[in-house]
């Protein structure tokens, strides 16, 4: 006899090692083990039940796990031994600009000089992150061609609908009520979600056999109960709305806003600006375009930018320069309020300030240039094996379909994503946009060498090859992977959200 | 000059070639000339990173109030806990910084069993079954909890204790704005919900704070009760770390909880990135907001974790999702995880025993001094409000010169008068007390205010 | 044509997806490419063949690398991956000491208030790290029972070839010209090769049937010719000398003194001291007992504790309490001058000074008692499929044989080491010390838990078993590590060194 | 009390059950009670992480000197380099820092291949083919040189410059004490070896160092010379930063390079943990000290690294071993391939180009102080020794009150006299200035240097 049922402790979950699962933290739990230290203050123990009545006190003791300090490292460890990341290896995936995440800008956010401070310190307290809060603002106005922002959108989907309250707040305050926004039927998801929250109905509007929004289709959908559009461009198959001048003109024409969703900004840093091609509000995925890391789903940060018509409603209150060389907060006149529990995702913020600081006016110009330039050479490095949907010059992303693998193999996008996996590569977005068939978006960045995008190409050529002789191993696929293909229908089915579920 | 840019001069030329270009230009070509820059960006050239290291410098001075160089009183939302270094270094270990969103569960299992004991844990936590991902942050998982209740009753009328944090408040009166939600906000009386000053029929949701932001501990069951008999959604934000030791959200009957996660390993970051609590009951979970990860196998029946009722979400159900959140704060979630594993069952006690123990230490001085008096005679947890004989920013100004962050007053934290405060609220001062504080430091606050209101 | 030759940046390499070979940094070089980023200076940029004259001028470019940070982030990432570590899984190597590493240690060392000091400022800009070291010397004094030490032997061996050092001024200094210092055929090999370094001769002495020195022909070897004698107690079998108070009166009787090898120093800590077992010389390994970190083969610390008769011997300048709270470099004086170029590894000092000031004397009591319960624990659990070599309650490691696996089914020590590899633990120590027939060294530490204790037992036997049913596939692990059993003979026969080497 | 052990009292008890014993005395049982430790260790008892940091605070804030405080203008093997937060990053990967010395190659390919990439490194630096894996530092380096010397002549007598770094000097007298070895010391002249004054005959080693101590590039075709005539080995002790882009030992003719590898990504870090850079023909092969890695392949004809010519080392060759190194300074040589993986070719250059234009644009203006004086007359790469009208430890002294770290005290660095100066040695102050020094930063030190002076 051991004394010891459950075993643990092996680094077999670890691909190092071999392919088995690693337990939870609750398995690996053991009564009364511990791996906390605390300061010792001196402050009477009083016993809580003297400080606080007994009718708040929880009668029973919430477990949360009980492990040493030294299998707390282990789990974590083996489990970021079983997750891809940008640092191990390239991510194409269109639309999320999975780009390399400088070690420089998280030093910045890792100062205690800037998280250490608390957020409701006066600022008198705290001029140094008013101060980066203002520039990084005027750096994003000069980047967008806008006039003012607001920082505290934590993500995306976040400064959508701040976007779309601001075109509310403009509009009710002419007193007038309209009714729907219109999308491109290419867009993100978050983008009508973000329309039925802003109170608005949500007008799908077709796209062109050029992967484009069809001009007229839109020109038929306007109407003077239109408050605005969502437009990203280049949009989310990569390209470029070329008749943007006249989009916008429709839409102001009928008395419109328009809404950047700036999710693919890469694309045309130093380019051409969402202002002077006639948006309204921007917004800004500071998580892709200025490189703050993903975080494996955040955090994120979505400042959003106003034309000078705008700037009134921004959210408040505003970290704003008051006097020479000194910060306050002040609130916009007609503010439509806080949209974060303080300041915005402020760290995040921090680390895109210095990524902006380093690149200068000219390195940003020149990432998009390469963002692009990567793009194009991956579209027609791979015209044979996997055409793109529309086959001309893309942006900083391009949009390819698999149909003539399924077609012909019955191998379909999914398939070639997940064997690209066992070739060392993270797959492309797929099924995505809708309007393409068997998507396989690929968004090199620019921070891949040509070598790694000649690498990716030929593990490409491999997988078509295989569609060709053993189709069934790319249906298979992945197997080298910690896990191998995972029944996502069962997770559905029967929902296991916590250790704690019955199963 | 200065970028993280791999293409040499030659690299760009033969790709260009490949493409037959002659220029980079040539790739922007399509772009009307109308629009396109003529001149580059207005910002000045890159600099190196030393150099813009140098730029930073400047601000972390001028960052008076750092928690580093003066003792950490303020609260309200954003706490001063403990954070070890074990906990930073796994936290910060680049495949959970650099990975996106877990869209390949085969290479993310990493991340999603992460999510999955993050998830564990806010259950208990909240002694919900349901949780989610995570959310921004407090405030809007509050609006998401809104949401679910517009969703589950189909009403709009949302009545939110003034205990509520006034920004969380003020976030649901914003995202009011487009969702139509007709927002009550009921008085406090002597730091108490008066709940029968306001009408609650009709209700979507009934919203308590526990404790409330001025860090009164309100008995919940009239409000329980309330919400039951109008058939609204009982929602409570709650302080999880006070989840160590007092009654959860689900014990005092919450159909909803939400709450802030900061407090578990992530540093006061000037209010973000943090990380939005969620949890309710299963009969909601098709309601549910965000992310959500179960458990599953894999095709060799292997445990698997994988990202799943996903028809919720926006990219399947578009302008019908239950929620347009997509990017969430994951990296905080994953945080939080390693941080109550480190803290475990009993340090998660501990940490709340002795906030609570500093907070009472703390008031019970104050009390003594004159020209302070206590907001409220009700039970406290880990902070409290004081009302001074002079205004709270002045006495925070003062105390400042002797490095101590006394607080936050809590007009400035309104923005204004509140419903929350019935006496002059421009001398409110909300006092916070974590385990960090030592004896010493709570002597010297006293000595320090002592000082301040006498001068 | 693509225009990329050389294909790159696959991930392929890391475990996470596969088992290729990482390409060298040399193989990602690609012509002027580049990573590094300086600070602006303003210094006058002239050219440097005006400064340095042309016949010191290298004629050439030295070759390093050309790779873009991301690649550099990449390659090391995916390196990483490729590397067993303590804080992935169990290390079990005996007389290794691979025990948790606290971060908070790690943290510490990291403070640019110790890392920033340059070594050659004055005392009095440099208190705090003086005020360390002294506080090290005294706490590592405390352990050990000696007087003084030196901190700056940069490693175990430094320290032993630093303490024979002082037993020849020891001896020179009363004008005794001795010429031997014996040590026990277990010993460790740096022992003897240190003996020769300190200009001694070896003489080696017998273990005798219970693991220990033999005494008497310990009695025999001793003579007036005799410097002094190098033990390690526990010894490297994982066995107290119980008779070490003989020993050392032996020892001590013809004029010699006793060298302490404090690699094994884990398993007495706050139970007996060097110092009380009459030991004259102690070295200590702080990558071992006080947990800093190997770092894949250091850098580690070897302080080097002395009796009061050789204080005055000691190595120089030593950080020294002068006055109230100052601190000041003092030589001793007769020192044998310095053994380091500066102060030794003074991170590694400041963090085995951190793990002692959160242990205390109670804690450190603790460390040796469970280290010394898990190795019993462990020897006990695997007796029917791996006995020790001495079947007795051991220290803090167990030194068990392979020998019945080897004769019944002509697996190997070595084989059950590699095959545990793919079990999810690090190896044992194999084939040490050399006087156990295919021994494997177990120790486990005190920051295992009895899980993972029971995990190693499972998986130890559940490759007994396979040596039964299919032996060869033993010999043929491992299989699931990024490379399977490598080629030493070829290595040696072959040296490629580096990059250039001609193949 | 506080400690990272798992064992709960059940834990200890049921392995105890497990053992037939009833305590952890037991254990230990078998140790002649008259040595057991009758009341424990006489240290306080343990504190918490938190508690400790506090003390480690006190000891930070009395490090004045720290480079982030204090201007560094001192050097002296030890400089002030950027190290980028990239490399921290990389260097920090936990498998790095805890894994052991590359036992089981199976599982340690990432520790192999940087060391082989570092092997690379060091090989081209030094312009010599067979590099080793790392040794303790510089000073213990040179005296393994001297070793190998000896085990390839027979010879006792180490000719060494006394441009020689006086701290590596100082090692190599104190090794000779337990090896036998006769160290003569050459002195200088205007800052150069003067070879002619002592008897090279029957020497082992010629050691020079490239650029000397005191800053000064030596023609060293004269000390190869001699070395070449009298069959004894070369050694040169060079500065990696230099070989960017001065002649490189090889080119020289040195058979031995020796050099310190802290420049390469290591912070000051008070003296250590440092890298010994170590480098020689392959007709020394055999006489190796330490660790070398090699390139081969794995079962399934993978390339794959693992530590190799094992038949030098002390575990098996003991006593007849090159060389009792076992842990080395591995951490530090994958650190220094990291940090040279950044700098790349032309960053090496770099560095090394505005080092040289710093120490230049500082050494010009001093020139021009009164009270200043160049100690020789010969060119220098990045450091230079300048007599001083006021002892350097006055003057260092008092330009810290500016926070200016002005250099190193010659007198203080050689312990006294010394044969490599001919003049008032305790005036004598060393100035070095790295790449991170700017036009502002050594303006302001002409500024305080003649405040100094004059004051
Ligand atoms: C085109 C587009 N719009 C909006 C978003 C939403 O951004 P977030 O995830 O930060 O909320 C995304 C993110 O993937 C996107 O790709
Ligand atoms: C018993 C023993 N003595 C000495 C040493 C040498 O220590 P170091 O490797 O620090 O030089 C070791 C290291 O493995 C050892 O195990």
């Amino acid at each position: 006899m051991s004394g010891a049922p459950f075993p643990g402790g092996r680094a077999a979950s670890a691909p190092l090692m071999g392919h088995e699962t690693e337990p939870t933290l609750f398995e690996m739990s053991v009564a009364s083990r511990s791996a906390y230290q605390l300061r010792t203050t001196g402050v009477p123990a009083t016993a809580l039940s003297e400080l606080v009545p007994a009718a708040h006190l929880n009668p029973e003791v919430v477990p949360i796990a009980e492990v040493s300090e030294r299998d707390l490292v282990a789990h974590f460890t083996r489990l970021s031994h079983r997750q891809f990341s940008v640092d191990l290896g390239m991510y194409p995936l269109g639309s999320c600009t999975m780009k390399y995440n400088p070690k420089f800008c998280d030093a910045i956010a890792g100062d205690p000089g800037l998280n250490a401070v608390h957020p409701g310190a006066p600022a008198s307290l705290s001029q140094g992150w008013l101060e980066i809060l203002v520039t990084l603002e005027e750096k994003l106005c000069a980047v967008t061609g806008m006039s003012a922002a607001t920082l505290q959108p934590a993500a995306g989907a976040a400064g959508e609908l701040t976007g779309l309250l601001l075109m509310r707040a403009y509009h009710e305050a002419k007193g007038d009520h309209r009714r729907r926004v219109l999308i491109p039927d290419s867009a993100h998801g978050t983008n009508p979600a973000s329309v039925t929250l802003g109170g608005y109905e949500v007008t799908t509007v077709p796209s062109n056999e050029r992967g484009l929004v069809d001009l007229e289709a839109l020109k038929s959908a306007l109407g003077p109960d239109v408050a605005g559009i969502m437009l990203t461009n280049p949009n989310t198959v990569g390209l470029f709305e070329e008749e943007i001048t006249e989009i916008a003109n429709a839409v102001h024409d009928v008395g419109g806003l328009l809404y950047y969703d700036g999710a693919n900004l890469n694309a045309i840093l130093g380019a051409v600006r969402p202002g002077d091609m006639g948006f309204d509000i921007v917004h800004m995925n500071l998580h892709k375009t200025f490189a703050t890391p993903h975080g494996g789903g955040g955090p994120g940060a979505g400042p959003v930018a106003v034309a000078p018509h705008l700037v009134e409603f921004l959210p408040g209150p505003r970290a704003t320069r008051v006097g020479d060389g000194y910060f306050d907060w002040v609130a916009p006149t007609r503010s439509i309020g806080r949209v974060h529990g303080w300041h915005g995702n402020a760290l995040v913020l921090a680390r895109a300030l210095a990524y902006i600081d380093v690149h200068g006016g000219d390195g940003l110009t020149r990432v998009a240039q390469h963002a692009v330039l990567n793009a194009n050479w991956l579209r027609h490095r791979l015209r044979d094996i996997l055409p793109a949907a529309y086959d001309r010059v893309c942006m900083h992303e391009c949009t390819l379909t698999a149909t003539s693998l399924k077609n012909k193999y019955g191998v379909r996008g999914l398939d070639v994503a997940k064997a690209l996996l066992e070739e060392g590569f993270h797959s492309p977005t797929v099924y995505f946009p809708l309007i393409v068939e068997e998507a396989l978006m690929f968004e090199p960045t620019e921070t891949e060498s040509v070598q790694t995008l000649e690498s990716l190409a030929q593990a490409l050529e491999r997988i078509a090859e295989r569609a060709q002789v053993d189709p069934d191993s790319l249906r298979r696929a992945p197997q080298s992977t910690p896990v191998s293909r995972v029944d996502e229908a069962r997770a559905a089915r029967q929902l296991i959200a916590t250790a704690d579920a019955i199963r | 000059m200065a970028d993280y840019l791999p293409h040499t001069d030659d690299d760009v030329q033969s790709m260009l070639t490949f493409l037959g270009m002659d220029s980079l230009d040539d790739l922007f070509a399509h772009i009307p000339d109308a629009i396109r820059l003529a001149n580059g960006l207005d910002l000045a050239d890159g600099l190196s990173e030393p150099d813009v290291a140098a730029i930073f410098a400047g601000y972390t001075s001028a960052n008076k109030a750092k928690a580093t160089a003066m003792t950490c009183f303020a609260g309200g939302g954003a706490y001063d806990h403990e954070v070890p270094a074990v906990v930073k270094v796994l936290s910060n270990r680049s495949e959970f910084v650099t990975a996106y969103t877990p869209y390949q569960p085969e290479v993310a299992q990493g991340v999603l069993q992460a999510i999955f004991e993050y998830q564990t844990l806010v259950a208990r936590l909240s002694g919900l079954e349901i949780p989610n991902a995570s959310l921004y942050d407090a405030a809007t998982a509050l609006v998401e909890a809104l949401n679910m209740a517009h969703g589950a009753t189909g009403r709009q009328k949302m009545v939110i204790s003034s205990g509520v944090h006034p920004h969380w408040r003020e976030v649901a009166r914003t995202f009011a704005r487009g969702t139509g939600h007709e927002i009550v906000e009921v008085p406090l009386r002597d730091g108490v919900t008066d709940w029968s000053s306001v009408d609650v029929s009709e209700a979507a949701a009934i919203v308590a704070a526990y404790p409330n932001y001025l860090g009164v501990l309100e008995d919940l069951s009239a409000a329980k009760e309330l919400a039951t008999k109008n058939d609204a959604l009982f929602v409570i934000g709650a302080d999880p770390v006070a989840a160590g030791v007092l009654k959860t959200a689900g014990q005092w009957g919450a159909d909803v909880f939400v709450g802030e996660g900061q407090a578990f390993g992530t540093p006061l970051s000037f209010g973000g990135p943090y990380l939005g609590l969620f949890a309710c009951t299963p009969a909601q979970v098709r309601r549910l907001p965000g992310r959500i990860v179960g458990e599953t196998v894999d095709s060799s029946d292997r445990r698997a974790f994988v990202t799943t009722l996903r028809a919720r979400e926006q990219d399947i159900r578009r302008e019908k999702a239950t929620s347009n959140v997509c990017t969430n704060q994951t990296l905080m979630a994953v945080t939080a995880a390693i941080q109550l594993g480190w803290l475990g069952t009993y340090g998660l006690r501990e940490v709340a025993t002795r906030c609570a123990q500093g907070a009472h230490y703390l008031y019970d001085q104050l009390r003594a001094l004159e020209g302070v008096e206590a907001l409220s005679s009700q039970p406290f947890f880990r902070e409290f409000a004081v009302r001074l004989a002079k205004p709270a920013d002045q006495v925070i100004a003062s105390m400042a010169e002797s490095n101590v962050l006394a607080g936050l007053s809590v007009s400035a934290l309104s923005g204004g008068p509140d419903p929350s405060v019935d006496v002059d609220i421009d001398n409110v001062l909300l006092v916070t007390v974590t385990e960090r504080r030592t004896k010493d430091e709570i002597d010297h606050y006293v000595n320090v205010l002592r000082e301040a209101l006498t001068r």
